[in-house]
């Protein structure tokens, strides 16, 4: 059964969201159904991490006698859609499942007053199915109906607070820019199958040329993935939909975010790595993206008043991060000596950031999620003096914003010390801006703590109690998972991170379908 | 130059059913019409992936009943595919856009992209 | 002045676009069809069916197929979802 | 919206669009067509049965038609048969074809008039699938249709 592992990974939350809308109106059933669900599909990724990391790259010819038949006796192109999992893919496929297991549990209790939840569970379950279908695939077509999958159910929650205006809005706002996003995808890969008569992503890897119509195919993928990640300056949909959505389900959507950006790492890496001339430039664009987008996020949540959006401007400015980590990377990578003096280390931090930035910025998001469960409002200027009310989301928010701030022992600051390192051996400059926008997040963070958690008890919330307890449990997994990532950092970086940063150096190992062609 | 400007002129359709879709997309202020938009990008792109799977004279791809001269000369399959799913996927997206527009439309009482915005900064 | 930024960046677009289609290979002529003809020769033997198109979604992509039918599925989904009663929520 | 004519010629249409409908879905893998334009042909017979006539009697009509429970069957049906290939073969393996089951008959090489048993899983998704969409499409217009026939007797 090991063997059907990756198709299965897919298959369990279609399942799940299928049985779903089933439950009707018996809402606790289908809560702890998709706990259940999500729970096992956490098993499975686990699974086939470990697969991975010992056996190497694992195919999955969809239809095909064997699940491992590349390519038909006597044949030199595949023609079925295959799953190619590389270490990158099942380090995605285990914080998407991961993340939304711990939504799940979230959700039990935040959204329990709210009607149509069977339609809820099923759409966070497809979303779980189209990250993982989006990180797993080794077919570009394949990458474009599961990234629909996931910015259809995404933005359908978005807008599941319906009796707000805003969130409609939001979710249209988010719906227009993935289905563009998509569509010009859609596109690039038209181009690519009328230049080499396929769809598989190793092949056309193997066989691209660069001519003009490939320039032109490369800057239609970078441009729509860089626009579905919220890079700069395609980033207003970002805080609207981040700050709009049920605070459950942020985790899962962050995860959506960083699949695009998986994907964008894809087309550079493996999809264009043969191309040696304009690779470095690639690498510089994307750096400097990373620099702009880190300084404009974080500048814009310094004025914002409501918790969530500022934590959403956050999240942009985060994002910048991994795309400077590995934009450094992508610069030295046809440079072997520099490229293992600081260019696989510089991936690393920005791989490693990616996890660590979702598992904390879920964290936060929760606590603000948690502070507007309790008292209705997401307004800072509203709040103060929680503290003593609702202790375990003070201490979750203060390890969180600990490590978004990149201090010690968290989890952010192993990843951001990487990428520090790294960045400053290629320009010192790039390593000055990610440390100023490091110092004006702890400072936005320390102006939430002290509004919404400190100052004098304010009588509207004399009789307001701690959240419920799977709120709690949801909040304290991911505040375990921040400390124990800071404190044991190399357990991590050389269990997954290094194995996921050498799946993207070694592209060649990916275009041989992992030597089985 | 001249010469290729004819033969690919499904594609400069194409590239121009792309230009009048951004234009509506960026430029229009209802939302209706920029849902069109979006949807006439849809268009655009299945077109084009349809007019990348003609072979000059060929067949289609069905066996059944077929004339003699259709073997061996039938156009390619896969972008029929790939637009069959591609049409069905738009179909989704607009529904939901739709759905949302409704909504807001309901609580703002206009469509005005202009005017809705409550979200900002 | 917002507007006519706006506009000129459309414009470089149109260009652009137009500059890609003269590019393209020519019309009615692909340059590689082996994963197609392989479907044209084998459609009948191994999925069998006179339709090569129907064999090509359901089997050779059927994946592809599930997918699409899990979008209309989520919209399906979103859009109840987004229609439900209010629930004396309103605001 | 809801004249003589309309529901003279709804009452005339509808049956032969629903056939159509079915037809195409059945013999997806033989004609042009399948499971998804089946389906969408079948959900218009009942949209224009839904658009012909006065909400209440809609109401009526689709209270008790399970579309949900049906659309939840295609999609289930579909990953089902994606399973089946798990038997000694792969996810989604056109098992069926060329076993003599049911639809399982062998396909004629070349020109031919086309036979109805055959297409393996093939026919087996298209009915699947065409109920997944006859059941989707007809909700989302369903729906549509309620809330805006309401908001307009509010106005």
């Amino acid at each position: 059964m090991i063997e059907h592992l990756p198709a299965l990974m897919v298959a369990l939350p279609l399942f799940g969201a299928f049985i779903a809308p089933l439950f009707k109106k018996h809402y606790k059933g289908v809560s702890i159904w998709a706990i259940f669900i999500t729970g096992i599909s956490v098993v499975l990724s686990l699974l086939l991490t470990k697969e991975v990391v010992t056996n190497g790259i694992i195919m999955y010819v969809f239809g095909a006698d064997k699940p491992t038949l590349v390519l038909p006796s006597g044949y030199v192109v595949p023609i079925r859609i295959m799953f190619e999992v590389d270490a990158m893919g099942a380090f995605m496929a285990i914080s998407a499942t991961l993340m939304s297991f711990v939504g799940a549990i979230y959700s039990y209790s935040h959204v329990k007053k709210d009607t149509g939840l069977e339609k809820y569970y099923a759409l966070l379950m497809l979303l779980e199915a189209g990250i993982l279908g989006m990180v797993l695939t080794g077919d570009l077509f394949n990458l474009f109906v599961f990234l629909e999958i996931a910015g259809i159910a995404g933005s359908a929650l978005v807008g599941f607070r319906n009796y707000r205006g805003e969130a409609s809005e939001a979710g249209i706002k988010y719906l227009m820019v993935s289905s563009v996003a998509s569509l010009m995808v859609l596109f690039a890969v038209g181009i690519f199958y009328g230049q080499y008569g396929n769809l598989n992503l190793a092949y056309i890897a193997k066989n691209v040329s660069f001519n003009m119509v490939d320039m032109i195919a490369l800057g239609l993928l970078f441009a729509s993935f860089a626009m579905k990640c919220g890079a700069v300056p395609m980033h207003y949909w970002v805080p609207d939909a981040y700050t709009e959505v049920p605070a459950g389900i942020n985790p899962p959507l962050l995860v959506a975010t960083y699949a695009s950006l998986y994907a964008l790492f894809r087309v550079s890496f493996t999809l264009f790595a043969n191309v040696v001339i304009d690779l470095a430039r690639v690498g510089w664009i994307m750096s400097i993206l990373g620099v702009l987008t880190m300084f404009i996020g974080v500048t814009m949540a310094l004025i914002q008043k409501d918790v969530k959006r500022l934590m959403s401007y956050h999240a942009i400015s985060q994002t910048g991060y991994m795309l400077l980590g590995v934009g450094v990377g992508l610069t030295v990578l046809h440079d072997p000596s520099k490229l293992a003096e600081f260019g696989r280390d510089a991936m690393a931090g920005g791989v490693f950031h990616i996890i660590n930035h979702i598992i904390y910025k879920s964290l936060l998001l929760m606590t603000a999620g948690a502070l507007f469960y309790v008292t209705g409002t997401r307004n800072l200027n509203e709040m103060g003096g929680l503290a003593r009310k609702m202790p375990i989301t003070t201490i979750s928010f203060m390890i969180g914003a600990a490590a978004i701030s990149g201090l010690p022992p968290f989890n952010g600051f192993a990843s951001k010390f990487l990428i520090y390192e790294t960045s400053y051996r290629l320009n010192p400059l790039l390593t000055v801006f990610a440390m100023v926008t490091s110092v004006l997040t702890l400072a936005s963070f320390v102006k939430v703590f002290a509004s919404a958690f400190l100052g004098p008890p304010l009588e509207k919330f004399e009789n307001k109690r701690e959240v419920p307890k799977p709120m709690i449990v949801a909040m304290l997994i991911l505040a375990a998972l921040c400390i124990l990532f800071g404190l044991f950092p190399n357990v991590v970086l050389d269990k997954l991170v290094y194995p996921a940063v050498d799946a993207l150096i070694n592209f060649a190992q990916y275009h041989s379908w992992g030597g089985l062609a | 130059m001249n010469g290729s400007l004819f033969v690919n002129f499904p594609f400069i359709v194409v590239a121009l059913l792309l230009a009048l879709g951004f234009y509506t997309i960026g430029f229009k202020r209802n939302l209706i019409k920029v849902v069109i938009g979006v949807e006439i990008l849809e268009g655009a792109v299945n077109m084009f992936i349809v007019a990348l799977g003609y072979v000059k004279g060929g067949y289609a791809p069905i066996y059944t009943q077929a004339p003699q001269e259709a073997v061996g000369k039938m156009v390619l399959p896969t972008p029929q595919a790939l637009t069959l799913t591609s049409i069905v996927i738009g179909v989704a997206v607009t529904a939901l856009m739709l759905a949302f527009a409704v909504n807001i439309y309901r609580h703002y009482g206009t469509l005005d992209v202009t005017r809705v915005r409550r979200l900002r900064g | 002045m917002r507007k006519a930024l706006g506009l000129f960046a459309f414009l470089a677009f149109v260009l652009f676009l137009f500059a890609a289609a003269i590019s393209l290979r020519p019309f009615g002529e692909p340059p590689h069809a082996e994963m197609d003809s392989y479907f044209i020769e084998h459609a009948q033997e191994e999925a069998s069916a006179n339709n090569v198109v129907t064999s090509v979604v359901f089997d050779y992509r059927g994946f592809d197929t599930l997918g699409e039918a899990t979008v209309l599925f989520t919209a399906v989904s979103g859009v109840l979802m987004a229609l439900r009663h209010y629930g004396g929520k309103e605001k | 919206m809801t004249t003589t004519i309309i529901k003279t010629t709804t009452r005339l249409l509808a049956p032969l669009i629903l056939v159509f409908g079915s037809y195409i879905i059945l013999h997806g893998h033989l004609t042009p067509g399948g499971g998804f334009q089946g389906g969408a042909v079948f959900a218009s017979g009942l949209i224009l049965l839904i658009v012909a006539n006065v909400r209440d009697k809609v109401q009526e009509l689709f209270e008790k038609t399970p579309l949900t429970q049906l659309e939840s069957l295609g999609a289930l049906g579909f990953l089902g048969i994606g399973l089946l290939g798990l038997m000694s073969y792969t996810f989604l393996k056109n098992a069926i074809a060329n076993s003599g089951f049911l639809f399982g008959g062998t396909t004629p090489q070349g020109i031919n008039p086309g036979y109805l048993n055959t297409g393996g899983t093939l026919s087996y998704l298209n009915i699947f699938v065409g109920t997944k969409v006859l059941a989707g499409l007809t909700s989302i217009i369903l729906i549509f249709f309620l809330i805006l026939r309401r908001e307009r007797d509010e106005w």
